[in-house]
């Protein structure tokens, strides 16, 4: 195996072409997901993760388009190949991936076998016995009944579309895994029931995985790593725990505040005032500057670098003029709470 | 997905205040049809007719029905164009222009009155069906069933016998038969429409079917209703010059299918196509326009099935 | 000249005259006319100069209704009144050449709504009893002052309003010979020119021809048509080119009792399968029409002495028709109208047993032409019969061709794919006339195109409004449009019209609405004027204040016995 | 004190599954069960969450309560009257007293409508005074500042949150008693999950009203409610103060539920569920306890079906395992009815 | 709800929907004024004649007798004789139902096909130039009037260029020719094709446009749907994409097959008139004006239960394609 990383994304820009000019979705992002490695990407609505994935596995809309950075698969490349190439190269057999809605990606009429049939065709020799065969241990391996490949999708259920798309992608045996919103859709049990496979997975398997999901505790239960994604930008990247015990960036300090904890049901929530912009042309200020509640007029007029701040750990990053200021210095939750009173 | 439900700002300006649905839904539709400029060009040629229709008949160079005469006497029969007579003549003597002219009005009544009669019916019907569902809906689909198993110009004589044959006898019929898309599609927009919990919201504080109907299916099958008017308009055109064509129509108002019937019926298409091209070409533009405004608006209604297709 | 009359009515002469004492406005007028049949080109036309005309001069609106002639007769038959004034035309075919279609279909006893048909509900004992009695008047002569009695009366009473008459514009390509055109053209109802034509430069002739004629070999069942009845069988008698009675497989015939017994001598002939024609087939083929009066409706109303028994055979060759009483028409109508035929084969496909479904095997007649190919509906293929005792055609196969238009017939006659093609609508016509490589031909009809007012309601009712009707027209200019001026203007009051056998060769007393031909709408006005009518402001038309608005009989009833008492003389029909 | 502001008795609720013209001539009798006999009381002020899985019956049950449905059996009380018995003029006062706010912002107003027609609309229908004062009133209610800003906005420019924002606003400008919530927050992020459910919360506290919170989401129901019923399969199997439900789950589908809820903690160790398979569809479901097949603890009495056994204050589990049997048997008045009850649901099944 | 009730139901359906459709075809036609008798009348025949012909015809029965033994012919597939011809119904019709078909049947076909194909390809391209402008061509033929485009033809194609014959569907005398040959033979013969092209041309450009249109919206909508975006994610080269696109697409445009049939036989009756195609459109109009009820009766019911098994016929194969189709949807 080679000594690159497995995926590095480096200083990604990616335009949607639009009525009101490009728009840019993903300014600037730059992570690295290494072998075997659980990557977690947050954020909300709109900030640009399930562009950031479609990008790597080549599945931009028509009218998007990588602007500038690069993405590069085991050193190879990728931002700059067609169809043809992604296809021979990474796709599936590398790099597989869960889109997001997938409950109504898989083509209705087509039974499940020859879904996977067709996947196995394009991108491997196996016969089809053998592909069938791998198809009903991953359908196993997923908690779905193997006797029921030839299904059509609209005899599972929900829950059940789902694990049949995460069996499509990880039967060829990918190195790495993009998965858009698993369990979004899906009840609690049948998220956690999904997670366990996928836990299970990691523990059996060398694959890698980027999660991509609007639910921090589920990055926090699964992941090893993450990035906070805010209006295209990385507002933060790095190891789990780091980020969860000592958050660097305002945004990801708030979100994660902003969950409900079972555990703490009288727990105050933190809010974000306001949605995460859209951003036309060139991003060159914070994108989460008017919502901060910390935010400073420098603070619209340059893009803040993801870069590791005096205290952070190895590989914590994050992307904030006052990071020092604002979570070295004083207590963030004391300077929030002075803040809102001022303005009240 | 995502995007086009987030672009609160994107969409420009607030809109500015107490602007009432029509105005606010008009004026969208036209920056809509403005776009583009296929569409702007039909815009504007069917205002044009529209204008024609007014005015037209006033400003004819003659009277449509005037017989001119040759100096020695005999009638100036099928003349090819001239400067007394741009389009030249028909072959009972009479000035193609100004027949083209007057035509104007009676293909403009037919479009609107046709295109409102299909989705008058075809609304009532779909909306009824939609709405109130049960045997009502069974009812109601059966006879729509019905209506799209007849064929239309054979029946549309058929009805026409229980009407005094003429012009509005004509438009008449062709609304009573063509409205059968417009019921089906509108219909299952209706259920589709009925199932969303603003529906159920409004039934929830206690709106009454009525107002339901009125204050929210409608205007959320609005664009749609203006697809299918503009379809309907063209369509009622259409087959109005068929009937005309077959001799199912009042033929003393020189509407452009009486026009090219008697075109036709004189046996001049190949010595006289002056006669006979300009209303061919001119119905075949102003059902095209009518087509390309609705397909505009359809295009423009994202979210809204396509249904152009799906005609009578 | 056309367009003098044409700016307005509001200078109505009369606007001031009976100013204070108009009666009721004439409301606007519903005029049908047949617009689901061939010659709806020409009437509308015709009427679409009539209808300024009249609305110029009377100051009275018309409405022109485009009807199918079902709708139209129904409703005109059952007296529904949904209009006062009708117009249509009657159509060339060689059993009118007789006189008595047209004195019955205008008898009182058929006036109202009794679904039967009095071209103008025209209510007249004095006619209707002459109507009724020239079938069987003591001799011809008789017949004939009868009708002429018959046709002043109507045109005093302004019947019916005639424009033209109903031209026949045909047209062929220039190497065919039309030797026997005579009068009657390349019409349909000649069938000599049929027989006789021939193509130059082709081994076979095209005919156009009408789909619906030739839907069934069981050709008694149609309705006549020279195809079935005239070439492919042929009739006892028939009308030559020029219209003149000829004998046609009779090869004599004698009147004898006043008329009440004819006897017909047939030609020695065979069918087209070699059996010779006998006086048994004639007996059969007219014993069989009259007694399938519902298949054969022309020839019920012969009254046989003794139903049809009265045909009697009296040797192989002779055949003896015996009636209860003259019965004049017999000899111009009936017996040119349908073929002999073949009674062996008719017996054989059960037309005895089941008349009106009953297949033809194999068409057998004794016509100049058999047939060799037969697509219902489509075509029939004829060879010429050499051994026809009636005519002895040319030797070329002719083929008739069904056209549903006469566009498409025209345009095959322009391509060289269609030889003859009859009864082209006018603008068509001229066309074809200046085309190059076709000849054309115009028979001068004996029918006429009408107006046919209603007797029995307001405003037609009223003698002065007919007649200022009949005045208002425009004759020269409503031929000149619809039959390029060809037609001949028809100026009197009756059904007949000038062109027609019947009509007096002097007619100085058959009275005229005018003798203008572009119409005398002053007088027209005038008229109207001294008999009280009057214009408002927006000159249109008033009844006279005491006008007696109210019908003659009720709406869809009949003139009853007290109004008009001749009725309980005439027989029912 | 006083009766309870809303009170369900015995509360079923079956779709037929006929549909064709064979099916209405000789009838079908394959129902299904969206609604098994569901009974609870919601007083004023108080704040009721149902939670359960999807297609458990809760959208049915909310929609029952609301008078869209015809309940099949039971009863549903409103301030003491029976639904079923409600004139115009009591249907109507029903409609402005008991409001609703839909899951989905996005298809839960009228996208023909500006924000202000939207709040204008009831208020219409109920002949009150619809004045701009108090559209923004309830505008402001809702935190939608400044409010004139919105007055005329459409929904297409509104964000999500505002939407749903807009949407709680049409349920309050009546000035309601009761407000029935469909998982009102289940599709908005979470920075705004958060504040539209401190919104609601407040506003129960503040304006004093009672509500019934629906969600398949323990973890934000917390935050609203006082008192949690647990719903699978049409029936409540269990129900508890918040706290209680949430610390000590009894039924062993509660644990389940409990248990799978993720915490944003990385610290936090969690053991992942262990049950199987998927809700069934509620149709042709013979007796017993509705969770017997998917559950760890079953035992073969599950194959009857258990009844609602009182556990401690409060508190109600409908499960074999913590069935007092004895009990059942011995108390008098209450166990005679619950005993009723129970014989009642199993000769249904 | 079982698969055989399913279809029990569907069946019992469509047999109520057609005897409606029969009895409202009776009662529409006895309630239009006039009747063959009325027209008899009018060339001249006697009343007891016209008495007579109705009383053969059964006119003079009271309308439910009429109609009951209408009913009875009907379910002993008598169809009766034409009014007018006296020939029997199906004698009548049959060659010319089958000179129609003969047309439309390969026309729709065709243009269903040229048209799913071009539809397919401007879906493909949405927004693009080509698509903008591609579809203009087939918008105008579209909207021209069926006759009006026929006319056209015929004047440039056979009159002026004189490449084809201006109407009919053989040349006159040529089934004379062969007199041995069965009914089908003439149809396989050059003098046949020649006269078939135009027709068929007229047919094909005048409907093209309205399959194309639908599967030009089918497409662009299938393309935009989540599945599509999965296939080209999952690396199916596009070659396979478009044979999954198209077959999804193509479910709408199917649906409406037994409709646009319909359409374009109706749309026939003009171009019949124009090519004067020996089919049933003329006979219909015909016999609608004369009033010849059991073959207009019988024409509309046929036309009328094809499209309702056509849809019948339809909604089966849709389950047959669509695997998704629940047999319990009544829609
Ligand atoms: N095809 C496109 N054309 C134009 N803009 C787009 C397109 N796709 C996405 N966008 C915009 O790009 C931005 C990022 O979208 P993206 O789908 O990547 O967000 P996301 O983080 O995945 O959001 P969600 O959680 O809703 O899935 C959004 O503002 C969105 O509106
Ligand atoms: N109108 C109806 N006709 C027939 N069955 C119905 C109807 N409405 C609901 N159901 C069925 O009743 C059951 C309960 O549905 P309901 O919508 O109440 O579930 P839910 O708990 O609200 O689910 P979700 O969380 O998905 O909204 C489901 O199986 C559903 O299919
Ligand atoms: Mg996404
Ligand atoms: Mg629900």
């Amino acid at each position: 195996m080679s000594s690159e990383p497995l995926l590095e994304v480096e200083n990604l820009t990616i335009e949607y072409d639009t009525r009101q000019g490009p728009l840019t979705a993903v300014s600037n992002a730059d992570f690295t997901v290494e072998d075997g490695e659980y990557f977690g990407l947050v954020g909300e609505s709109g900030c640009g993760k399930s562009t950031l994935a479609k990008s790597i596995i080549g599945g931009l809309d028509d009218n998007g388009r990588i602007a500038s950075g690069k993405l590069k698969y085991r050193g190879e490349e990728l931002q700059d190949l067609g169809d043809a190439e992604l296809n021979e190269k990474v796709r599936w057999k590398e790099i597989a991936y869960i889109p997001q809605a997938s409950m109504n990606s898989l083509d209705p009429m087509q039974r499940l076998s020859e879904q996977a049939l067709e996947i196995a065709n394009v991108h491997t020799d196996l016969s089809e016995e053998e592909a069938l065969a791998q198809f009903e241990e991953m359908f196993e391996v997923v908690g779905l009944p193997e006797n029921r490949i030839r299904d059509y999708p609209h005899q599972f259920s929900g829950g059940m579309q789902q694990r049949a798309i995460i069996a499509l992608a990880l039967f060829l045996q990918p190195s790495i895994v993009i998965a858009d919103e698993p369990t979004t859709a899906l009840d609690v049990i049948m998220q956690d029931q999904i997670f366990k496979y996928l836990d299970e997975i990691r523990d059996s398997t060398e694959t890698s995985m980027i999660l991509i999901t609007h639910d921090i505790s589920l990055v926090f239960e699964s992941c090893d790593e993450l990035a906070v994604m805010h209006g295209g930008q990385i507002a933060e990247t790095g190891p789990i725990t780091d980020v969860y015990d000592d958050p660097k960036h305002p945004y990801s300090y708030l979100l994660q505040r902003a969950f409900p904890d079972i555990r703490f049901p009288d727990r105050e929530l933190e809010t974000i005032e306001g949605t995460p912009p859209q951003q036309f042309g060139d991003v060159d200020y914070c994108t989460f500057a008017n919502r901060c509640p910390w935010a400073e007029e420098g603070c619209r007029e340059a893009a803040p670098p993801l870069e590791a701040s005096d205290t952070s750990a190895d590989g914590h990053r994050a992307a904030c003029f006052r990071t020092n200021e604002i979570f070295e210095q004083e207590d963030p939750a004391e300077s929030l709470a002075a803040i809102r009173g001022d303005q009240s | 997905m995502a995007w086009n439900t987030i672009p609160m700002n994107v969409l420009g300006k607030e809109i500015g205040r107490d602007q009432s649905y029509l105005i606010r839904n008009l004026s969208r539709g036209f920056k809509v049809i403005w776009r583009d400029p296929t569409s702007r060009f039909a815009f504007l040629y069917l205002s044009a007719l529209l204008v024609l229709a007014v005015v037209g008949q006033e400003i004819t160079p003659y009277s449509y029905d005037r017989v001119f005469y040759a100096s020695e006497g005999g009638i100036l029969r099928s003349q090819p164009p001239s400067i007394a007579h741009p389009l030249g003549t028909t072959s009972s003597g009479r000035d193609v222009l100004s027949r083209l002219v007057y035509g104007v009005q009676p293909t403009v009544i037919t479009g609107f009155v046709g295109g409102a009669i299909i989705i008058g019916i075809g609304m009532t019907v779909g909306v009824l069906a939609g709405y109130v569902g049960g045997w009502v809906e069974s009812t109601l689909m059966r006879i729509t069933d019905f209506a799209y198993s007849v064929p239309t110009i054979p029946f549309a004589i058929v009805l026409v016998s229980f009407l005094e044959v003429g012009f509005f006898a004509s438009i008449i019929v062709i609304g009573l038969i063509l409205w059968r898309g417009n019921a089906r599609v509108l219909r299952s927009q209706v259920i589709q429409i009925k199932e969303r919990p603003f529906i159920l919201a409004a039934k929830a504080t206690g709106s009454s079917r009525i107002r339901i109907i009125v204050k929210h299916i409608l205007p959320n099958i609005a664009p749609m209703a203006a697809l299918f008017f503009s379809l309907g308009v063209g369509y009622a055109i259409l087959v109005n010059a068929g009937l005309a064509f077959i001799g199912v129509s009042s033929p003393f108002i020189p509407s452009w299918g009486v026009m090219i019937r008697n075109a036709y019926q004189s046996g001049t298409m190949v010595q006289a196509p002056w006669w006979s091209l300009p209303p061919g070409i001119l119905i075949s533009l102003t059902v095209m326009s009518a087509f390309m405004i609705g397909r505009q608006l359809e295009d423009s209604d994202e979210d809204e099935r396509s249904v152009t297709g799906a005609g009578p | 000249s056309g367009d003098d009359s044409g700016d307005g009515t509001g200078d109505g002469s009369g606007g001031t005259a009976s100013d204070g004492e108009l009666g009721e406005r004439v409301p606007s007028l519903a005029c049908p006319y047949w617009s689901d049949v061939g010659r709806a080109p020409t009437c509308e036309e015709q009427l679409s100069v009539a209808k300024p005309n009249v609305e110029n001069a009377l100051g009275v609106q018309v409405e022109l209704q485009p009807k199918d002639i079902a709708t139209t007769i129904s409703e005109w038959n059952n007296d529904v009144r949904k209009f006062p004034i009708a117009y249509w035309y009657m159509g060339n075919t060689g059993g009118r050449l007789d006189p008595n279609p047209i004195m019955v279909r205008n008898m009182i006893t058929r006036a109202g709504g009794d679904g039967l048909l009095n071209s103008s509900h025209y209510p007249s004992c004095e006619f209707s009893k002459l109507a009724h009695d020239q079938v069987s008047a003591p001799s011809l002569d008789k017949r004939n002052e009868m009708v002429r009695e018959g046709i002043k009366i109507m045109s005093e009473d302004a019947a019916h309003i005639p424009t033209t008459n109903t031209l026949n514009f045909n047209a062929a390509r220039s190497a065919v010979n039309t030797e026997r055109v005579g009068q009657a053209g390349y019409a349909k109802n000649n069938p000599r020119f049929h027989i006789y034509s021939s193509v130059e430069d082709k081994d076979q002739m095209v005919f156009n021809a009408d789909g619906n004629t030739m839907a069934t070999s069981a050709f008694p069942r149609m309705d006549s048509d020279s195809l079935w009845n005239h070439i492919v069988t042929s009739t006892l008698m028939e009308y030559d080119e020029n219209f003149e009675l000829q004998q046609n497989m009779a090869a004599s015939l004698e009147t004898a009792r006043e008329g009440k017994r004819i006897i017909v001598e047939i030609k020695d002939a065979t069918f087209h399968n070699g059996d010779p024609v006998t006086a048994e087939d004639v007996q059969y083929t007219f014993q069989w029409n009259h007694e399938n009066g519902s298949v054969v409706p022309d020839h019920t109303a012969i009254p046989y002495e003794g139903g049809a028994d009265g045909i009697k055979i009296v040797d192989d060759k002779t055949v003896e028709f015996n009636l209860k009483q003259a019965y004049w028409p017999f000899i111009n109508k009936k017996l040119q109208k349908r073929g002999i035929y073949h009674k062996q084969s008719f017996v054989e496909s059960g037309a005895d047993e089941n008349p009106s479904n009953f297949t033809l095997n194999e068409i057998i007649g004794c016509g100049p032409y058999q047939v060799v190919n037969f697509q219902p509906g489509q075509s029939v293929t004829l060879d010429p019969f050499p051994d026809c005792a009636a005519h002895d055609p040319p030797n070329q196969r002719k083929v008739f061709l069904a056209f549903d238009s006469k566009q498409g017939a025209a345009q095959g006659l322009q391509a060289g794919e269609v030889d003859v093609v009859s009864q082209l609508p006018t603008g068509l016509f001229d066309q074809m006339k200046q085309a190059d490589g076709i000849q054309t031909n115009v028979f001068s009809g004996f029918m006429g195109y009408h107006f046919h007012p209603h007797h029995g309601v307001a405003p037609t009712k009223f003698l002065e409004f007919r007649r200022a009707w009949g005045k208002a027209l425009n004759r020269k200019e409503i031929n000149q449009v619809s039959q390029s001026g060809q037609g001949e203007p028809q100026y009197h009051g009756s059904h007949f019209i000038t062109t027609h056998p019947s009509y007096p060769d002097d007619d100085s007393d058959v009275y005229k609405y005018t003798t203008e031909p572009t119409g005398e709408p002053e007088a027209a006005k005038q008229l109207l004027e001294e008999n009280g009518w009057g214009w408002d402001d927006q000159g249109r038309l008033h009844y006279p204040p005491d006008a007696d608005l109210s019908p003659l009989w009720p709406k869809e009833g009949t003139p009853s016995e007290e109004d008009f008492p001749c009725l309980s003389e005439l027989p029912e029909d | 004190m006083n009766d309870p502001l809303m009170e369900l008795d015995e509360m079923e609720k079956y779709f037929s599954r006929s549909s064709g013209f064979l099916d209405s001539l000789f009838g079908s009798d394959e129902y299904v069960k969206a609604v098994d006999g569901v009974s609870f009381t919601l007083d004023e002020n108080e704040v009721v969450g149902v939670i359960g899985e999807s297609g458990c019956g809760k959208t049915t049950l909310l929609k029952t309560l609301m008078g869209l449905h015809d309940p099949t059996g039971g009863e549903i009380r409103y301030d003491g009257t029976p639904l079923s018995s409600f004139d115009r003029s009591e249907w109507k006062a029903f409609r402005r007293n008991v409001q609703i706010i839909f899951q989905d912002p996005f298809n839960s107003i009228d996208p023909k409508m500006s924000v202000q027609e939207t709040l204008k609309e009831p208020l219409k229908i109920h002949d009150m005074e619809a004045s701009e004062e108090r559209i923004l009133d309830v505008l402001e209610q809702v935190e939608l500042n400044p409010a004139r800003n919105y007055l005329n906005r459409l929904p297409q420019q509104l964000s999500g949150g505002e939407k749903q924002r807009v949407s709680i606003a049409r349920a309050l400008v009546t000035e309601p008693d009761v407000i029935l919530a469909d998982e009102p927050v289940s599709m908005l992020d979470v920075s705004t999950q958060a504040s539209v459910l401190n919104l609601l919360s407040d506003l129960t506290t503040e304006l004093g009203v009672s509500m019934i919170y629906i969600s398949h989401d323990l973890s934000t129901v917390g935050y609203v409610c006082d008192q949690i019923k647990v719903m699978y399969l049409g029936r409540i199997v269990e129900s508890a103060p918040t706290q209680t439900l949430l610390d000590d789950p009894k039924h062993p589908y509660t644990q389940e539920l409990v248990s799978a809820v993720p915490i944003p903690d990385p610290h936090h160790q969690r053991d992942r569920t262990s049950i199987e398979g998927a809700v069934a569809d509620p149709i042709g479901l013979g007796s017993g306890c509705r969770f017997r097949d998917r559950c760890p603890d079953r035992m073969d009495i599950c194959e009857k079906t258990p009844m609602n056994v009182e556990h401690g204050a409060e508190r109600e589990v409908a499960c074999h395992l913590h069935y007092d049997h004895e009990r059942r048997v011995q108390t008098g008045a209450d166990g005679a009815s619950a005993n009723q009850r129970a014989t009642g649901t199993e000769g249904d099944d | 709800m079982s698969t055989a009730r399913y279809f029990v139901n569907r069946t019992l359906q469509t047999v109520l929907l057609l005897w409606g459709i029969l009895t409202f075809l009776f009662l529409l036609f006895r309630a239009m004024p006039g009747d063959p008798g009325t027209l008899m009348l009018n060339s001249g025949a006697s009343p007891e004649a016209v008495a007579a012909a109705r009383a053969r015809w059964g006119l003079d029965e009271p309308i439910h007798i009429q109609y009951l033994q209408y009913v009875r012919s009907l379910a002993t597939f008598n169809l009766g004789n034409s009014l007018t011809s006296g020939v029997p119904v199906w004698e009548l019709v049959r060659m010319k139902i089958f000179n129609t078909f003969i047309l439309v049947g390969p026309a729709t076909v065709a243009f269903y096909i040229i048209g799913s194909i071009v539809g397919a390809v401007l879906g493909s391209k949405r927004g693009t130039k080509l698509e903008s402008y591609g579809i203009i061509p087939f918008f105008v033929m579209g909207t021209m009037p069926s006759f009006f485009l026929s006319i056209i033809l015929v004047v440039v194609f056979a009159m002026y260029l004189d490449l084809f014959p201006t109407s009919g569907m053989f040349s006159a005398g040529f089934l004379a020719l062969h007199p041995e040959w069965p009914w089908w033979r003439p149809y396989f013969t050059q003098d046949f094709l020649h006269h078939y092209i135009l027709p068929f041309t007229a047919v094909i450009l005048r409907y093209v446009y309205s399959p194309l249109l639908v599967m030009r919206t089918s497409v662009t909508e299938v393309m935009g749907q989540d599945f599509t975006y999965y296939h080209r994610i999952t690396g199916l080269p596009s070659k396979k994409r478009l044979k999954h696109v198209s077959k999804h697409a193509s479910l709408p445009v199917i649906t409406l097959f037994p409709t646009s049939m319909l359409q374009a036989v109706s749309g026939l009756v003009l171009i019949e008139v124009v090519f004067n195609w020996p089919g049933i459109g003329n006979l219909l109009v015909h016999s609608i004006l004369g009033r010849d009820y059991p073959v207009v009766q019988f024409v509309f019911f046929a036309a009328a239960v094809s499209v309702v098994l056509g849809n019948y016929a339809v909604d089966i194969l849709y389950g047959v394609i669509d695997p998704r189709v629940s047999v319990t949807d009544d829609a």
